[in-house]
């Protein structure tokens, strides 16, 4: 295979050798590069964490903002230049936990952007406290009791707020979760990519093995149309299925819904003072 | 009461439950006299309801340009009998009370049967315009006028309800002879005026941003800042601008920030509650040097306090919000033109300089209604500072002037990398620290901070510049100061700063000349004093404060300056 | 009835006159007083909007706290002090919109409360702007071109996240209204009540006759304990179910999690030092 | 390298990457020359990531009480190569450098084969215990002092691995031998340390607020301050405290607020970023009169900075952070003993006076070790400061004080009406502005701040007091400076604040006698430098300041005042 031209071949990377990170970025690598796109119309946003740090190691625009708020400037790139690929890496505390109310609004928004969320169920840079998605019962230097909260289930979340496009991947199944996560960049719409992802260092639980016996493929006669079955597909918890849950395909998407590029489809940054209209304000005033 | 000549300038106070129609009085009653060709002022002070309760509106009309708060009234049109004494300070044994007896008592006062009148040419609800009558014929509105700014203001209305309002109007007009017994009022018009705009500070903040060709406003709705967010969605079909109402403000920040590094112009507006959520967002754009533009319209606080009320509070919460150290510009306008100019400005110095900047307003001041020339679109600026980006780009290159070249994303052949941790010039995240970071700061806090000085406002000064004593104001209150130099027969000097941070690089210089600075502001701790003395070393050796949640009246600053005199 | 101990007799109620506010203010009064809940074990909590104005209205406890921070003190009171009864009652923008990630996260923990949610589908205080749960299309003065959101389903979300009482209600219709709220109450753990409400100034659209037209109650034949079926009639959006959608009884709450209540049920506010202990911490040290 | 004499005190530096045991060596070490009867005192930096990369820990062994940064190292001994020259400052010609020549090369170096010897112990990560011994034997400690401390340390492993370790350090000690040709080390020991805990900031600060009677934590985690959380966590089921993560910072806030209300003493942990988040909150507190706790623990910004770093960046964001006007109390302590008795009294004075008191720390400070005498019981206070409600009860009385009484839920026959809008005595709405609103701002804000005031702690006065220059710190440089003094021919006078807010009302009269005065801080802007301006109206003369995200060590602060004396 050719030169992947976004691989900007760091030296120094840092994560713990071993992480689920890894293959993650390998596969985000290809992915980009298989679609064909441009370093320099494609942008990854990120919040803060490990898997937050995932842009520092791809070579193409990067908005790495703040810890839980990667959506909302996700959403604003995407909505000031619909021409950018805007591609979403980051934690699930960061998603989920911190972010949370933005995981809510932007699926309600829609714009064309993808969320591939790096769940390895913890907090990894902050050295191992629970993240929303954590198994209950699993014990950390915060939960000292083991976790009680009910873990956040992103799937039914998103199915249950309509989002357009939702999955699920195991990091360590490259090749299903790379075909799954150029869908969902192809997708037109909010994509979310939920990513099974071991974390050696502090989830001695939801290790590569765990994640292989507790999931499996949701197989073809799953409609990814039907909302309901995708429900009850994504709140099985006994195995965890793996795959599209649901896809909508013709939802309007947020950057479009605006008229000022139904008139004209140029980026934001192109458009210059319309003085006309502002003479017409104050013209009014005048009055 | 006695009849009374009034020159120059009559003051006008209506009170009534919200949703009872002073609003709409008002507007018609502003744009008319206007148009008669009478400087106009108008402020308000309302409850934090939608129904009941009683606000109230003060007009001043007049023959030269009077933008202030006056203590009182000349005349009085209560809609409502006010039992909770709200309004009491207004009225004087001067004043002329007006009102319908069914519904208000007073002593003394002139009885105008409005609903009457109303229902006589037509319906009830005209009874506004029945009002609006009253006080035109007192300050002798032409009928062409009235006929003029009624079509205009109702238009896309019944002409049968025009036509009625009309009537209802004209109806108030002769019942105006009963108030001519008490008042006897000339005031010279000024045609010049005619051609003026009409505009509150709300308008004149959005207007500032549509002259700086913002195309993203994310914002969430918070008394008294959603003014100019309505405003801008308003115009956004003809300014071509995308409007977002966000989730939260934390949202607001954040996706304002995005909009910025794809290039668009965004912007903000929030109150000091909103401010408060947008603390480690402001500090984002300090980190990443992405511009960021935010209005913030102060009431008092702290926690929800008094949603509907006005106070300078915030000053502090502006300066400090965000954690670290990192540039940043406050404008606090004094006038709608000033609101407009800086508002303008502010997107240029955000794009140029790569800083969040603050617009400090009030909710009197956005509240307010006056007449101002129209803009002189020549004195604005729209011009984008990002560059085309070459392939070995390097977002955070270190520079002399503290400014790196900011490209955006997908115009030019490099790529854009922005980092909320501490980076080096590529952008990357470093922990190199007695280099990289040392001369990051070096060069976004030290150097650009001497850059963004070297464009900093003058104060605008005013008054008896020799006097020992100095009145300094900032912000909303600048106005005020300058109408209570107007009673007193000696003033002292006045200076009104439009710029409160950074201050001038010889602000010590400039305020060393007085022994005596007093500083007036409506908030309670005197932060501006505060800050004019950890920055300028100046001592400041009277504190003219108020934190009622009403705004200072021209009268009030008059005796306050009098008392230290 | 008796005298309702819970009635302050205000004079002044900052609602509008017509307000969906006052129904709903009628309910709480005649609930708080059938159940016979005592004014000063009960706290009411809320955020800030023409609803969050109800405990104002209210003679009990109350901490009437920032707009969208309902959820956090009132977990924290109850977490304090089991022995209180804690209602939240607030608005749709409140508790969706500004707090929507406590919402989530309250859920999650399940403490022993229950919300009272005022969805007039309206932005009401501060005047008419759309509100989370606001119609596609609905046009207002920032929604110049009409709603384009997806309007966030608060009972899809909250089955979503295995909450352990849902139901919505027409605050229109009293009776069932006030039972269903009753039982919300003396559910264990958290319960959300959806209340459809008119706001007779800012929303024309969904007035008392909409909210009658689009509505009906789930009948017998539904199961509670079905969190599918709960979800797919969640989902439905030609006529809008009333009533309990879903509900676990045993599911564990909150504030029971602590060990410390397990070896003492007394409230925090009674406890006093334990000066071993920290001597024992201090001892440790010196090794 | 010539063979030096080593007398008082020595300085060790440690590095390695992340997870290849310098915290451990760090743990061992410190407990064994504690009990050995060495005062000690261990400070690290690192890299925000789990593996890999560069870190380090100094240790400082002393006769006497050394707790500060110190530049450079007698002894070195690295666990890898340093390749980006990250300590560099630390080596000096006199430098002895320990280290395994497969790993690590320098020119002049005592190759101890670490991992060797451990595998012949048993197993290769023995190392560090090896590490450990060759510094025990250059200290001369004694066998069953190490005995003793592995043991413990190791408690719950098995006995043979203990043993091993035990038998890997013992080997390090006899290698040992190699360093006393280079080193001669002589440091006398005090056996009254032996009792004495260690204890770094992180547990000062926990310990406190255990000693308050914490019974809720709220927090979200985040560098540096997620220790305190984690200590508060690992011994809630002796303390019987609730301990929360919670979804978010602004959940914490309000949560803590919550958990106060209801009469439970909160706690909230956290760093710049996330205080920032909590801005809004504080306001909360501010005008409900809900006492708040929170530890901020500083780190470098804006942004997420140098999230493992160090700096005294946030000094302004606490004090200003919320929106309007309320009183606060910052304390900034800089020794454990410090940390731990303001810790205790921030609950006391929040419980006392119901305002947000903060404890503001920073990395450096919290993730430094020392010994220290066992706290005083006796000196802390853990009283509830609520009353029991009668029916009547008025939650915001008008008091002479500012204080009204509070009551909490449940407790009493009143009920407690808060109120984030403003409100009358009972805790309902008001709009009465011109009464109302002015009697709660003059009760919360102008009394409230005077009673807090009283209790203002003063500076720690040292140095020569008739110095003309004044050399001032707060926070965690205050030790540093006080060392510097100690380097220094003829020191000026020193001052230390361990309360930044409010001042000492007489703060202008002890700070004018000085011609000169120096404030020393590690930010970038100088701010409390600004504050002292801003509110005692002194001149400072000159900034001491840092911000690469490292602490001040001694020399370089001796260096600086040198060069102003
Ligand atoms: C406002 C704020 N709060 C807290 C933090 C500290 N913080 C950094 S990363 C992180 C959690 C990371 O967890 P996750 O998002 O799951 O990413 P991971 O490291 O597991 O990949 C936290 C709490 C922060 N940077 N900012
Ligand atoms: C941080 C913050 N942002 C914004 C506001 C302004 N605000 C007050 S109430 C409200 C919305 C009210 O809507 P909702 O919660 O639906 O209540 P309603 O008035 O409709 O009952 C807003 C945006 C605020 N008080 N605080
Ligand atoms: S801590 Fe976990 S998630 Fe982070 S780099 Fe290490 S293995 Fe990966
Ligand atoms: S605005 Fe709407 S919700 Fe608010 S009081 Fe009026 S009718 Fe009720
Ligand atoms: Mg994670
Ligand atoms: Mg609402």
């Amino acid at each position: 295979m050719s030169e992947n031209i976004f691989d900007p071949h760091v030296k120094d990377i840092a994560w713990c050798p071993g992480c689920g990170n890894f293959p993650i970025r390998k596969i985000m690598l290809e992915m980009l590069q298989e679609l064909e796109l441009d370093p320099v119309n494609t942008v990854m946003v990120s919040g803060i964490g490990q898997a937050a740090k995932s842009p520092q190691y791809i070579q193409a625009n990067y908005f790495n903002g703040l810890h839980g708020r990667a959506l909302p400037p996700a959403t604003a790139i995407k909505t000031a230049n619909p021409e950018l690929t805007v591609i979403v890496e980051s934690g699930d505390g960061d998603m989920y936990g911190e972010g949370g109310n933005h995981f809510l609004h932007a699926i309600r928004r829609n714009p064309d952007i993808t969320a591939v969320v790096h769940n390895n169920m913890i907090y990894g840079l902050t050295k191992g406290q629970a993240s929303p998605t954590t198994s209950k019962g699993m014990k950390t230097p915060v939960q000292i009791n083991g976790v009680f909260l009910e873990p956040f289930n992103p799937l039914a979340a998103a199915i249950a707020l309509d989002a357009s496009f939702v999955a699920r991947v195991n990091a360590l199944d490259q090749d299903n979760t790379k075909e799954i996560i150029k869908k969902a960049v192809q997708h037109k719409g909010f994509a979310l990519v939920d990513v099974f992802q071991i974390c050696v260092s502090f989830n001695k639980v939801n290790t590569a093995k765990w994640f292989k016996e507790h999931s499996y493929y949701l197989d073809e006669q799953h409609d990814t149309s039907d909302r309901s079955a995708a429900f009850s597909r994504a709140i099985e918890d006994e195995k965890l299925p793996l795959g599209i849950f649901y896809e909508q395909k013709d939802k309007p998407v947020f950057e479009e819904s605006f008229p000022l590029y139904q008139k004209d489809k140029s980026p934001l940054f192109q458009r210059i003072l319309n003085k006309e209209a502002l003479e017409k304000i104050a013209a009014e005033k005048t009055e | 009461m006695s009849r009374k000549k009034i020159a120059e300038e009559i003051s006008i106070v209506f009170s009534g439950a919200a949703g009872q129609g002073i609003q709409s009085i008002e507007m018609i009653l502003t744009k008319l006299l206007k148009r008669e060709g009478y400087h106009v002022f108008s402020t308000k002070e309302f409850m934090s309801r939608i129904r009941g309760g009683i606000n109230s509106t003060s007009l001043r009309v007049s023959s030269g340009r009077v933008n202030a708060p006056m203590e009182k009234a000349d005349l009085f049109l209560p809609l409502i009998q006010d039992t909770t004494l709200h309004l009491q300070d207004k009225i004087t044994e001067h004043t002329v009370i007006i009102g319908e007896q069914e519904v208000v008592q007073f002593d003394d006062m002139v009885d105008i049967p409005f609903s009457e009148i109303a229902k006589r040419c037509g319906n009830k609800i005209y009874s506004s315009s029945v009002a609006v009558g009253v006080i035109a014929g007192i300050l002798d509105v032409s009928d062409s006028t009235i006929e003029k700014t009624f079509t205009t203001h109702f238009k896309g209305k019944d002409d049968k309800i025009i036509q009625e309002n009309i009537q209802a109007a004209k109806e108030g007009i002769k019942e105006s002879a009963k108030i001519q017994e008490y008042l006897e009022v000339v005031i010279e018009k000024d045609a010049s005026v005619q051609d003026e705009m009409l505009i509150s500070g709300t308008e004149a903040v959005a207007m500032g941003a549509v002259a700086a060709n913002v195309r993203y406003v994310a914002s969430y709705p918070m008394s008294p800042a959603t003014g100019v967010l309505v405003k801008l969605a308003g115009w956004s079909e003809q300014t071509d601008c995308i409007i977002e109402q966000v989730e939260d403000e934390i949202t607001a920040v954040n996706m304002a920030l995005g909009a910025w590094y794809a290039g668009a112009r965004a912007f903000v507006t929030t109150s000091g509650g909103g401010l408060a959520l947008m603390s480690e967002g402001i500090s984002l754009s300090g980190i990443t040097e992405i511009p960021f533009v935010v209005h913030v319209a102060q009431r008092p606080g702290p926690g929800t306090g008094l949603p509907t009320r006005t106070e300078q509070g915030d000053l502090h919460l502006v300066l400090y919000s965000g954690h670290g150290d990192f540039p940043r510009i406050i404008y606090a306008p004094g006038t709608v033109e000033e609101a407009f100019y800086l508002t303008n400005q502010a997107f240029d110095l955000a794009d140029k300089f790569q800083v969040p900047v603050f617009i400090l307003t009030d909710q009197y001041f956005v509240d307010s209604l006056c007449n101002t020339p129209v803009w002189d679109l020549d004195k604005t600026v729209a011009k984008h500072h990002f560059t085309e980006t070459a392939q070995d780009y390097k977002r955070y290159a270190i520079t002399e002037s503290g400014v790196s070249p900011r490209g955006i994303p997908g115009f030019g052949k490099g790529v854009v990398k922005v980092d909320s941790d501490e980076h080096d010039e590529e952008g990357l995240i470093t922990e190199n620290l007695n280099e990289t970071r040392k001369a990051m700061v070096e060069k976004r806090f030290f150097r650009k901070f001497n850059s963004v000085r070297k464009e900093v406002i003058e104060p605008d000064c005013f008054g008896n510049k020799d006097n020992e004593l100095l009145v300094l104001s900032w912000g909303s209150t600048g106005n005020a100061v300058k109408h209570a130099f107007q009673l007193l027969e000696s003033p002292p000097a006045g200076m009104h700063f439009s710029q409160v941070w950074p201050l001038p690089e010889n602000i010590e210089d400039i305020l060393s000349r007085y022994k005596r600075i007093a500083v007036v502001e409506n908030n309670a701790s005197a932060q501006f004093a505060t800050l004019l003395k950890g920055y300028a070393g100046v001592p400041v050796t009277h504190n003219i404060v108020k934190f009622t949640g009403l705004p200072f009246s021209q009268e009030e600053i008059a005796r306050e300056i009098q008392s230290i005199q």
